[in-house]
């Protein structure tokens, strides 16, 4: 159960050596680097396989309170195992091979899968920053004016998250006096104050930069535009729903029975309408995406802000649901990133293209076979299960921006498909293939509906019990039967 | 023992906001420097020797070098001490 | 140097106010300043705050330094001590602040080589001017635009005649 | 392997053959085949018509542990059936000559056949659902399919395809939202849980549901202020797709809202819930909107100059008759809303082949550049004029029954208000009606016109075929009666008793086959009158004088152009577009709240936002 | 206006947070995983410094995650100024002539400044300082006659090669506790007397490792920086 480790250490490891590599043979600085995606996909899904309940590992060999623990719950390994998985295809492959930005790419890799994984709040905070000064540099990576103004601003907005990240730990530290969440958990009858959640409140602003929560989302549409598409892609896909996810798990253990939640309400449906009516007057594919992925960021927030199961369940189908769908439609501006109105007749060019943007376009807006709907009727029926008018006027702005929604993306579509004169020089969208496999992962979660639902719903159950959580976490050598023992004799501790 | 402290936050207060507030480039990265000497005291009396080390080093060390670099690469400040002419700020 | 017992209270609203003083400067000069290397000189501040803060999250009074040195080597005695564990975060923290540092001002360099200023307004005008080129697109925001489809009207001779002449 | 699902599958078979064989050239026959066999399947279920109990079908999918089903009782035979035989008509129209002149004008028939079959594919699916979930999975996929159909023209169709999917999504968001709710009070998307809590729904949730329902469904239904997208929609469609989708896919909705609103909920419900400050009950509110759904579009439709338009506006209208007939208690009325969706199905997809075959003939559709076609083509004028009797709702003609029906109900039911309004309607019709025949066929043939001859026959049969039904169903109403007795069965609503010529109930009693032999009658006396005398020579229509002038080929004695001036001018000023101005009112707000939100993004410096942000959450908790 | 927003706001969160701290009251620290270290670190991890007991021993993957953290700011950096060396800029002003007071001095310093930087890595576990401070201070020692003595250029390829061993060596001291059964940066090795140079088990190899990645990528960085061309760079391009 340790060798999960190696899905940090390795891509660190190679990330350090990358340069000697590099200067020894460039064929092997060209292999690296996919090379340790697939160990790193391999290891997690062993440990992945292996797992029947969750696990702590003690990091240092120093028990949990005390020492820093990874949390392994199926959950934490399920984006273990997406996280090289989504590199793999969205590695650069044939860009000049750009060493320094590959190196940047791996930490990247070694970082999220250590948010994914992490257990202590300092620690969530470290592989946060990681995450943050490696997407700066991947956002100045193609070097244009442009970009390198977008990575500042980028770079401004997020130190001032950091700040308030930190003052939040250091609220929670002065008042618990403990950085791990299961013991924060345990010690939750103190944060639950005002002081307490005045510190979720700093924290979720910090974390809340790269979650493209309301307000501070300023530098999406900039970065998305002016980074390479694979970059945007990445960033847009993987890497905001890990600081969602590492939110969540903080709300979940340490704040779980107060009105934190309510705040993540108020963010998420303020994103949902700043995203999506920002999104119906973008001109261009790259800033409509971006924006669309404001929406759904605020529409996975509002999921999440449902206390309990249901709203854990419909958060993971949402965000896994806009993890297949966002990175291809960016894959889509890679040819088509002029204005909207010079795609028209498009379709007639690259009719495969447009019919995969019009399956991502459905799915997204949540049209019934397609896997979206499902994923938004969980959320509908999570928000309606909580019958408090909060909910109500929630379920009508995801309403209506639904609606507002569909008209920009059909409105392309209608684009794409229409007659135009001057249908030179669109060149086919080359990169269909790494699209059609995205299509192919949504279509086969299409076919596999069930079986899907059902194992989501199980990874939703776990990780929504808090008690399971700090039983884990206290019981480091877990007992192999499945029911620990009861939580008082932790409280000793 | 108190008043060390009183004066080492006074100074510390009084060059954060001095820094904000006054016109050219290099005194502000100065007055940074200044910032992180003080707090690296305060760190001191604090029992921190670590961070005091640290935040001298890393905050009046390092950051100003890089502050002063930056500065060179933009304004070609020249070597005389005349005032600064461009009016960037 | 054992700190000898000096009033807590003044102690107290004297450190919290200069962490909190310093966040607040910090994050007031990231906001109130148009130049951008202000701004990072500004955010630098910040960081130094929160760091503080957390200093002072481990500090008790009557402890000493979490090192043994000469006695204490011997008697091994680690009971009044101050906590390390927030002094070790601040050691992070720092070296955190200070790369980002680094990285904002290496794009500063960069910025003002290419667009020539450091004014955060006309970096942002310069930078949609970009986006807006490459994506080949006219923002509408922009004044040059006419609203809508319908061209803008021609001015009336009297501002036409006093903007000719301003 | 019963018959639905052999339909359902053979219903499937030939979406996937006629995409693929859209480049064929004679995909148009094999789309046709395809639909006559689906028309075989579905007579084969017959017995469903005559109060045999539903077939159900041995699909059945659990998607995230709830089933979705497929069953097919006597209603959705009654509407599968109107599907189907307007389908069949339309691909048999678009398969002849008409597909043709279709493909060198540009088109593209073999897509408009794909679009025909896959719209009937999901027409049929939820036409058979079986649960709320496969209800809601058969919805959007009609209304999306739909739009496939709409498009297909290009050009200004695509703006009308947009506006069309911003309402139908509109609708489809509000209806999932009353499923989700249900399925939180319920637990489960069966008809028969929700049907179980429905009599212990409080007011208010019946009030939300119905509210609900009727915005999500009226909209494809064209209900008075979602209305705006139907007619300028259906106009752009290729012509038989026109005809198809402005016989049956507006009724869709109604098909859904029988189930939710009439089967699930129940009339009574809604009759004794009291709209507050009025007099009003909710019931009371629906008929209304369903009388102004009547009377604003018919009167709308008077004043277009273009036939698609005249006759789309006209769907809209007629879709209140059948709301209207549907909403009331005793049988004649639903009965008559009932038969009405049969009959308007009928006629309407006559009219639109007709005024299609002018198109083809002429090029043009405006009513102020056509006239005197009766002498060029006698057939069409033939079936124009029966289809527009029945759309009059004049006795020989199945229209008639239902108006009858209906009208017989408002007054049983005691409520002359609305039978007042709904022969304002009528009148509307019968104006509108008027103008469309009397500017395309009647009056002064025009010199361009003169060497048109009558459509080829692939084109003329299905139209002989359809105008036959209308005949022979108001000659002899009670095959249809037969069916919509059974789907009234089936709807748990009391039965009509009737009889093969009309209706034999207490309140109130007809029998068309009396009627018309008189009326035929009366035509044979005067044929007989007219043939015997017969002193009459055929002249050429400019071979003769008025006011001791000859008459010359070149000035117009035929007053067509801008037909009601007259009429207009007295109530012209009541047209004020309200319904333009509150939907561009809509658009623009929005327009402006999101030039607003991208405020936000534009602003130089974000960093102020995260201040306040910081500042209002540290008072909204720390406060 | 945008600034008059700006300070009312910042006040209010002053306000603010003053209210927040006003509840906590100075040094009665909860201590809750403090005083359990405080006990045990010694036993445990035998370093007489506490802190770096904590930060290599207890909480060892914040500082991995710590170095990680400055070495993509190091290689952002290279990315974003890797082309863009001084030499084009130079031209314009007159070669800065070789001051011979400042050449001399910093040939004085030179050795100064690295004992001082090596002495403060070696006894990280002992004294106050360690790694990172160390590391600093051995840029600052690399980087001076870089200014000092105008065409003096860093050499890229050899910083390089330091970083990226020494950023191993941490990573596979961590990797060689894994796979002997323990935990990934458990403390290797027995501690040792107390207060000795050789105590402390493996923290001071991994100060060690710390220190010269720490200083490797700074004068690398302030080579960027200060856009002294290298010859890798040439190489390079």
């Amino acid at each position: 159960m340790n060798s999960i480790v190696l899905n940090i250490a390795l891509p660190l490891l190679v990330a350090f050596l990358l340069p000697l590599i590099h200067a020894s043979s460039r064929i092997a600085a060209r292999i690296t680097g996919p090379l340790v995606l697939m160990v790193m996909m391999w290891s997690a899904v062993i440990v992945f396989k292996a797992l029947e309940y969750p696990v702590s590992i003690a990091l240092g060999g120093f028990l949990p309170p005390v020492g820093v623990s990874f949390h392994l719950d199926q959950l934490a390994l399920l984006m273990a195992t997406i996280i090289p998985l989504l590199m793999l295809l969205l590695w650069p492959y044939q860009y000049e091979q750009n060493l320094r930005e590959q190196t940047v790419l791996l930490l990247l890799a070694a970082a999220s899968s250590g948010l994914a994984l992490s257990g202590d709040l300092f620690n969530i905070y470290v592989f946060y920053e990681l995450i943050s000064v490696a997407s700066f540099g991947l956002a100045a990576a193609n070097r244009q004016a442009s970009s390198f103004a977008a990575a500042f601003r980028y770079l401004l907005i997020s130190g001032l998250g950091t700040v308030l990240a930190l003052t939040g730990i250091a609220l929670i530290y002065t008042q618990t006096g403990t950085l791990n969440l299961a013991q924060l958990g345990l010690l939750s009858s103190r944060l639950d104050n005002p002081l307490g959640l005045s510190a979720f409140a700093l924290i979720l602003l910090g974390i809340g930069v790269k979650a493209e929560i309301f307000p501070l989302n300023g530098w999406v549409a900039e970065v998305y535009s002016t980074a390479s598409t694979r970059t945007s892609a990445l960033l847009a896909g993987l890497v905001s729903k890990l600081a969602v996810l590492a939110i969540v798990r903080i709300l979940v253990v340490a704040y779980d029975d107060s009105e934190a939640g309510l705040m993540l309400l108020v963010f998420g449906v303020l994103g949902i309408i700043w995203g999506e009516f920002s999104a119906w007057r973008a001109q261009d594919l790259k800033r409509m995406f971006a924006y669309s992925s404001i929406g759904q960021l605020g529409m996975i927030l509002l999921a999440f802000s449902i206390p309990g199961e249901a709203g854990m369940f419909a958060g993971i189908a949402m965000m896994l649901h806009h993890l297949v769908v966002k990175p291809a439609l960016f894959l889509l501006t890679e040819k088509w990133n002029h204005g909207t109105d010079s795609l028209r007749g498009a379709a007639r060019l690259s009719p495969l293209a447009a019919a995969l943007f019009v399956l991502f376009a459905l799915s997204l807006i949540g049209v019934p076979p397609l896997p979206g709907f499902w994923a938004k009727m969980l959320l509908m029926s999570g928000l309606v299960g909580m019958d408090t008018s909060v909910y109500y006027i929630a379920l009508a702005v995801l309403m209506i921006a639904t609606v507002v929604e569909a008209q920009y993306l059909i409105r392309i579509a209608v684009t794409l498909y229409s007659a135009s004169d001057r249908s030179s020089e669109l060149r086919l969208a080359s990169n269909t293939g790494v699209m059609s496999l995205f299509a192919v992962v949504l279509l086969s979660a299409l076919l596999t509906l069930t079986p899907l639902g059902s194992k989501l719903y199980h990874i939703a159950a776990e990780s929504s019990n808090r008690a399971l959580y700090i039983r884990t976490t206290f019981n480091v050598n877990p007992t192999p039967v499945l029911e620990h023992k009861n939580a008082t004799q932790e409280a000793s501790l | 023992m108190i008043w060390l402290v009183a004066l080492m936050v006074f100074i510390m207060l009084l060059a954060a906001v001095s820094m904000l507030l006054v016109e050219s480039q290099v005194s502000a990265v100065a007055l940074s420097a200044a910032v992180s000497l003080a707090l690296s005291i305060l760190f001191v009396i604090l029992q921190a020797p670590d961070v005091a080390m640290t935040e001298a080093v890393v905050g009046s060390g390092l950051s100003a070098i890089i502050l002063a670099l930056t500065l060179n690469r933009i304004h070609r400040f020249k070597q005389t001490t005349t005032a600064e002419t461009e009016n960037d700020a | 140097m054992n700190p000898i017992e000096m009033n807590p209270v003044a102690l107290q609203w004297l450190l919290y106010f200069g962490a909190m003083g310093l966040i607040v400067i910090g994050i007031a000069g990231v906001v109130l300043h148009q130049n951008i290397f202000r701004m990072v000189l500004a955010l630098a501040i910040a960081e130094a705050g929160g760091n503080l803060l957390l200093v002072i999250a481990g500090f008790r009074f009557g402890a000493v330094a979490p090192i043994l040195q000469d006695d204490a080597l011997q008697t091994l005695n680690t009971s009044n001590m101050v906590d390390p564990v927030p002094q070790a975060m601040v050691l992070t923290s720092i070296v955190i602040g200070v790369g980002i540092q680094a990285l904002a001002l290496a794009l500063i360099i960069r910025i003002h080589q290419r667009y020539g200023t450091l004014n955060m307004r006309e970096v942002h005008a310069c930078m949609m001017v970009d986006i807006n080129k490459s994506a080949a697109v006219d923002d509408l925001l922009s004044a040059q635009q006419p609203r809508g489809r319908r061209p803008l009207p021609s001015p009336p001779e009297s501002t036409a005649k006093r903007a000719n002449n301003e | 392997m019963n018959f639905l699902d052999g339909l359902l599958i053979l219903s499937l078979l030939s979406v996937i053959v006629t995409g693929f064989a859209q480049k064929l050239r004679s995909a148009g026959w094999l789309s046709s085949v395809l639909l006559g066999l689906q028309c075989l399947l579905l007579m084969g279920m017959a017995g469903l018509a005559y109060g045999s109990p539903a077939v159900s079908s041995s699909f059945s999918v659990s998607v995230l542990g709830q089933p979705l089903h497929w069953q097919f009782n006597a209603l959705s035979w009654f509407f599968a059936l109107i599907t189907l035989a307007s389908a069949l008509a339309s691909s048999v129209y678009a398969a002849g000559a008409w597909g043709e002149d279709y493909r060198l004008q540009g088109g593209n028939p073999g897509l408009l056949q794909f679009a025909l079959n896959l719209n009937v594919f999901a027409m049929l699916l939820l036409l058979a659902s079986g649960d709320l979930l496969s209800l809601f999975v058969g919805w959007e996929l009609v209304s999306w399919a739909s739009l496939l159909m709409m498009v297909l023209a290009g050009g200004a169709a695509g703006r009308f395809g947009l506006r069309y999917i911003v309402y139908a999504t509109a609708g489809a968001m509000a209806v999932m939202t009353g499923l989700v709710m249900i399925f939180q009070l319920t637990g489960s998307f069966q008809f028969a849980d929700f049907a179980a809590i429905a009599p212990s729904l409080s007011n208010a949730q019946v009030v939300t549901f119905t509210l609900l329902f009727v915005f999500g469904f009226g909209v494809k239904m064209g209900l008075l202020p979602f209305h705006l997208w139907q007619a300028d929609a259906y106009a752009e469609t290729p012509g038989p797709g026109a005809a198809f989708l402005g016989a049956i896919s507006s009724r869709m909705g109604l098909f859904a809202m029988l189930i939710l609103v009439i089967q699930l909920i129940g009339l009574g419900r809604l009759i004794n819930i009291e709209v507050p400050y009025s007099f009003f009950s909710l019931r009371d509110v629906l008929m209304w909107v369903a009388a102004f759904t009547i009377i604003f579009p018919t009167f709308t439709a008077m004043r277009q100059n273009d036939a698609r338009l005249l006759l789309a506006w006209h769907g809209i209208g007629q879709g209140g008759y059948m709301l209207m007939g549907l909403l009331m208690v005793n049988p004649l009325g639903s009965a008559g809303g009932l038969m009405h969706v049969f009959n308007y199905a009928s006629y309407q997809a006559v009219l639109f082949l007709v005024v299609t075959a002018v198109i083809y003939r002429t090029r043009t559709a405006d009513l102020n550049q056509l006239g005197g076609l009766v002498t060029r083509m006698p057939l069409s004028f033939l079936m124009m004029l029966i289809c527009i009797i029945g759309l009059a709702g004049i006795p020989p003609m199945n229209g008639f029954v239902s108006k009858w029906l209906i009208y017989r109900s408002l007054i049983v039911e005691g409520m002359p208000l609305l039978f007042v309004a709904s022969v304002v309607g009528t009148l509307g019709t019968i104006l509108s009606v008027y103008k469309l025949i009397h500017n395309t066929f009647l009056g002064q043939l025009r010199l361009e016109h003169e060497q048109i001859r009558e459509v080829p026959w692939s084109m003329m049969i299905p139209m002989l075929i359809l105008s036959a039904v209308v005949f022979i169903t108001g000659f002899l109403p009670g095959i249809v009666l037969d069916w919509v007795a059974s789907a009234q069965a089936a709807l748990g609503i009391p039965v009509l008793e009737h009889t093969l010529g009309g209706v034999e109930s207490p309140s109130g009693n007809l029998d068309m086959i009396w009627i018309c032999s008189v009326l035929f009658g009366g035509f044979a006396v005067g044929a007989l009158v007219f043939y015997s005398g017969n002193k009459s020579r055929r002249v050429h229509q400019l071979d003769n004088y008025a006011g001791g002038h000859f008459l010359t080929a070149d000035d117009r004695y035929h007053y067509s152009n801008n037909f009601y001036a007259g009429l207009m001018h007295h109530i012209g000023h009541w047209y004020r577009g309200t319904f333009q101005w509150l939907e561009s009112s809509l658009g623009s707000a929005i327009s402006l709240l999101s030039a607003a939100t991208q405020m936000l993004f534009n602003s130089f410096h974000p960093a102020l936002f995260l201040l306040l942000a910081a500042t209002l959450s540290l008072l909204f908790f720390a406060g | 206006m945008r600034n008059l927003t700006a300070l009312l706001f910042s006040g209010g969160l002053a306000f603010l947070l003053m209210v927040i701290a006003w509840q906590f009251t100075l040094g009665d620290a909860p201590m809750l995983i403090g005083a359990a270290i405080l006990d045990n670190a010694v036993k445990e991890v035998g370093a007489a410094n506490l802190v770096t007991s904590v930060v290599l021993g207890y909480r060892g993957i914040d500082t991995l995650g710590e170095i990680a953290i400055l070495f993509t700011a190091a290689t952002a950096t290279s990315m974003v100024l890797g082309s863009f060396a001084m030499t084009d800029e130079a031209s314009e002003t007159e070669q800065r002539e070789d001051g011979s007071i400042l050449g001399s001095s910093v040939r004085l310093f030179f050795p100064l400044l690295l004992t001082l930087g090596l002495y403060i890595i070696v006894h990280g576990h002992l004294t106050p300082g360690g790694g990172f401070q160390g590391g600093v201070i051995l840029a600052g020692a690399f980087f001076l006659p870089l200014l000092a003595i105008p065409g003096r250029s860093i050499n890229h390829g050899g910083i390089a090669l330091v970083e990226g061993f020494s950023g191993a060596a941490f990573i596979l001291i961590g990797l060689t506790a894994l796979f002997s059964g323990q935990a990934f940066l458990q403390p290797l090795f027995e501690h040792g007397v107390i207060g000795h140079l050789f105590s402390a088990g493996s923290l001071p190899l991994l100060y060690i490792a710390v220190g010269l990645k720490v200083g490797a990528e700074l004068s690398g960085l302030l080579a960027n920086l200060a856009g002294i061309s290298s010859h890798a760079a040439e190489a390079e391009k």
